[in-house]
């Protein structure tokens, strides 16, 4: 349906010292869900307003299939926003708040009728639609809510963290459902997230949004496995960073010498990194290990993650049983085939002038 | 058992209610006991002491009353300032309400408080200054007259009803119907009021019962020529027949009764629990 | 350009808050010139037409009248009297207003209407049965009668600002005050009534300013016993001398404003936002 | 310090069908660290209610070291309840927070100062005294309240569901804190969650709540491992069951002839479970597979949940590649070694006269 692009998007709220998005470019293609990944203030939610239009950029650029929409106002856009809080209006039926952008748009009764019945189908409540919304679970709620976003046929769909208010069961029922009906409904759509597994699971395009900056955009495998750099692998749950010169095979890291398979295409300081589920533990030295003492045990049901010290530094490793006492030394077992090369940090992009 | 004690009262947080309710309750029953007193005087034609009731009933003096016409010219002219007011209150009241209930900023505590500085200057000063400059504005002796001096006591406690609403208000819901496909218009009617539903009755109910019971201003720039219920009231009082004025705070009474019953069914009614603090 | 007028209706929800500002400054100026009007006149002793402002000064009227015994016992009079019911409203109001703002029973919007009964019986009505009640009970007269008398139209108010707190009172403090081991009376001084602040300092100011500006009630129960500033204004209104109209005026505006300042700084010195409609 | 004792604890709230809490019994033993783990409406909270004194038990007792403390008002049984929120008093600076506790003791100022600045130490927080609370993040206002909790030495701590309004990384981190300072102090604790991975990670012993009664309490692994029944199960996020009688070393399910190891002992239907990560994909038959159909795949970085149908019934497998394609026929492994048997569902305990 439609292909997104932002151009060079830059927002400061009154009152605020810093910019909630500072010159952020970023393009979704059409028919799939891009997920917007970051913590709570990094400026997420600001991008799905300006494309809702209910607020408006200071500069840049926002065009649906390469046409500015920043002329159009917010209600002809075709681009519905689905809040974290339903937003069901209470004083209406299921069917009459489903029915509520149809109305809006004029069309006719018996249209509305059929168009609500399909949509209360599609989102499986069938049966609802004379309840009132105070009578219907969390769950139901944003169920609703996402038959009334989509009964518009809407070209952008835009969900701000539409499940992190539901128990984990019911979110990860409504988190396949949407997954499903995007893909059958091929609705270009934007999710807002700051859980990860959500933004992994549910993805084609996954961006890493860090104080109002595009850190990282990649498809959710490329990205969990391969990060670009230190501040996009922190966010897909790494903390073990290896870093110093490269001779041969052998990095002479900050913990001693480590084998490595990957060598870097220029000289100087090289940055490694590698995930928690690829370190091993064992009693006995091997070839790519380093000395360390075990310091507490997380019980985490499929596996267990051990926080072992290196000096000053303390990492976490994945391991599948407690079988360690704290405070024994240990070896952790570095695999060479999976330390990866990270690009050096990148220069702070320099501030609008 | 002392246990008990402590925990009715920390529940309460320190307070139990029961004072509370017994105080309204005297405070009630010395309200409507002359009321009361006064109905039975109304309907009566014999009342001797020391008889609990009147020995007989007559409803005449009310009818009589009611079928007068300078009672009942009254009685449309009430009607129509109170309904006048109301609507003209809630018109300028809800912006302002709005405004003063979503936003924080710099004063705002100040102006709220200056919105209440109308009710304390003596009506009788204001009257009086007012009634100058509508004289020279051809306000004064006008229904129009007496609606603009209405407004001033009646619209603080209009916006004070509304800003309640507006405090808890969640504009999410407007920038949902917004993005939903709904213009500005469609969003006023079928959003905002909608959900200040409650609110709205409430404060109608306010500025009704506050223009009903007006006498002061309505003298003062009505000038005789706009006759309300209360002057009747007040010319009944200094009559001295207490069956006319029993009759008359009996009408007097009834319109404000129909306006709170049709003010707790708009708010029992509604289902929303959006900005419902009433 | 079309589209940003359109913006601006949406996203005030269809208002535009600048008629109703407007509104209430032209309100604001119809009410405070006769007052500077008022104020000017206490001031003068010579002012001719067509003179803007007055060709002499004095405040002689006005200090004549501060430094007159009788004038001084009423202002004492008012004072003790807005005090104590003010004190007394906030006792019976709080636990009421905090059982209707927290609590949603059956009929809870009915009781709150009813609330509001006591303002729309005409006062001459209740205040002459009020008399013959208070006549046998040896209140009429005393200080003590006017006090009951005037919580009759003060109590609504107060418990209507302060149920505006309760409903939006978390009562999670007062259990996290408990399980931390402070005890029921602890928890109102240290928890409830600094949580409840803003809604209390508002509250008592509705009380004072109700009461402060009170004179039919006052007059009929007080009966010529009790000597309020309404009272003393009244009679030099009848007088008809402008100069001691607009003295008394300005020293009956004076503890009001000092009261408006006293709720003004409450509001904004607490840095809660527990509450805090106000 | 206490050992808890709850003993047929019964509760109904006014205007409420059903009871929060029907009859239920529980233990939890000095200085251990107890989690209820459960969905929410489950009465989980109303149990740290009761035990706090904010609610009265309609039947019931409850016993600190083997003493009835029903009797004794909630301020003065030294058992602190800290919320999802933080209810950090907003008139009152950080310090003056943390000493409200103490003051309500009547202990003196001096050893007021140096407790608070103790705690403030205890939770990472040393230089925030004279802070307000609201120029604190939520992570921070948390740690305070903790903080505000420990300093009256409680006897009991109960914390109910305190991290869930925060950041995954925030309340990684305070998980950890609490944690430590609960092992340190060794006060005897209560957490409330609905999240398994909290409970598994945090806890000595799990007991898992649904509808007012108790449905299990074991040791966190070996609820996760051999949970007793199909409730409990479920709670530990398994949905393939298989049932039926077995001949031998054979059991007939509903699925077809599968092999097991563990035999019940007596006849009849019998029940198995699985986790997820037990079960594999192939492409070919072996000794103990289904024929199974691929429905979809969800990817959560760290593994591959496909969910496999089989007939009717909708199965999820944990695999490591997503290199199956959607509606292909698969063969889904069932090893016999961890097919577990299953207590038969317990009859529901009779209601309470």
């Amino acid at each position: 349906m439609t292909r997104i692009a932002l151009e060079h998007l830059h927002k400061t709220y009154p009152r605020q010292a810093a910019p909630a998005l500072e010159r952020l470019s970023l393009e979704v293609e059409a028919h799939t869900l891009l997920a917007l990944l970051g913590p709570s203030g990094s400026g997420k939610s600001t991008i799905l307003k300006l494309i809702a239009g209910i607020e408006d950029p200071d500069q840049g650029d926002i065009c649906f299939d390469g046409r500015s929409i920043l002329s159009i106002p917010a209600h002809r856009r075709g681009a519905v926003l689905m809040f974290q809080k339903a937003y069901l209006f209470p004083f209406l039926s299921v069917a009459d708040n489903i029915a509520f952008g149809l109305r809006a748009k004029g069309v006719n009764k018996a249209t509305i009728q059929t168009e609500v019945q399909r949509m209360l189908e599609l989102v499986g409540l069938p049966a609802m639609a004379h309840r009132r919304p105070a009578q219907l679970s969390g769950g139901e709620q944003q169920r609703i809510a996402l038959a009334r976003a989509l009964v518009v046929q809407p070209q952008v769909l835009m969900l701000d963290e539409p499940f992190s208010s539901l128990d984990p069961a019911v979110r990860q029922n409504l988190q396949e459902a949407v997954r499903r009906i995007q893909r059958e409904l091929g609705i270009t759509t934007i999710l807002v997230t700051h859980d990860r597994s959500e933004a992994l699971a549910m993805a084609d395009q996954v961006a890493l949004i860090e104080r109002g900056r595009l850190v990282a955009h990649a498809p959710p495998q490329r990205l969990y496995e391969r990060p670009p750099h230190r501040q996009a692998a922190r966010q897909m749950g790494i903390d073990t960073f290896l870093t110093g010169r490269v001779t041969g095979t052998t990095l002479q890291s900050q913990f001693g010498p480590l084998t490595v398979k990957e060598v870097p295409s220029h000289g100087g300081e090289a940055l490694y990194a590698i995930r928690p589920e690829h370190l091993s533990l064992g009693y006995e030295p091997c070839a790519h290990s380093l000395a360390a003492t075990v310091q507490s045990q997380i019980y985490r049901g499929d596996h267990v993650e051990v926080q072992v010290s290196l000096g000053e530094t303390v990492l976490r490793v994945r391991t599948n049983a407690a079988c360690w006492s704290n405070g024994s030394g240990v070896f952790l077992h570095i695999p060479p085939e999976h330390l990866f090369l990270l690009e050096e940090a990148r220069p702070e992009p320099s501030r609008l002038v | 058992m002392a246990r008990n004690a402590e925990d009715n009262l920390a529940s309460g947080g320190g307070f139990s209610p029961w004072p509370a309710y017994l105080g309204y309750a005297l405070l009630y029953l010395l309200l409507l006991g002359p009321v009361v007193g006064l109905v039975l005087y109304a309907g009566s034609t014999r009342w001797f002491f020391p008889d609990l009731l009147p020995a007989t009933w007559t409803f005449e003096t009310f009818w009589r009353q009611l079928s007068n016409a300078r009672t009942q010219q009254a009685i449309g002219t009430s009607l129509l300032l109170g309904g006048v007011v109301t609507l003209l209150a809630l018109v300028i009241a809800l912006p302002a309400a709005r405004t003063l209930g979503l936003e924080r900023f710099p004063g705002r505590s100040l102006v709220l408080l200056l919105l209440f500085l109308p009710t304390i200057v003596p009506p009788l000063a204001t009257g009086m200054g007012l009634n100058i400059i509508f004289l020279r504005l051809g306000l004064a002796g006008s229904l129009a007259g007496v609606v603009l001096v209405h407004l001033i006591p009646v619209l603080p406690y209009t916006i004070f009803a509304l800003i309640g609403v507006f405090v808890r208000y969640d504009e999410g819901y407007e920038q949902q119907a917004r993005t939903l496909g709904a213009g500005p218009l469609r969003i006023l009617w079928q959003v905002t009021l909608p959900l200040a539903g409650p609110g709205i009755a409430v404060a109608a109910l306010f500025a009704f019962l506050v223009s009903w019971s007006q006498y002061v201003l309505t003298l003062l720039i009505g000038g005789g020529q706009v006759i309300t219920l209360p002057m009747l009231l007040f010319a009944a009082v200094a009559g001295g027949n207490p069956a006319t004025i029993a009759a008359l705070a009996l009408i007097f009474a009834g319109p404000p009764l129909v306006a709170i019953a049709l003010a707790a069914r708009a708010l029992t009614e509604r289902t929303t629990t959006v900005g419902q603090q009433y």
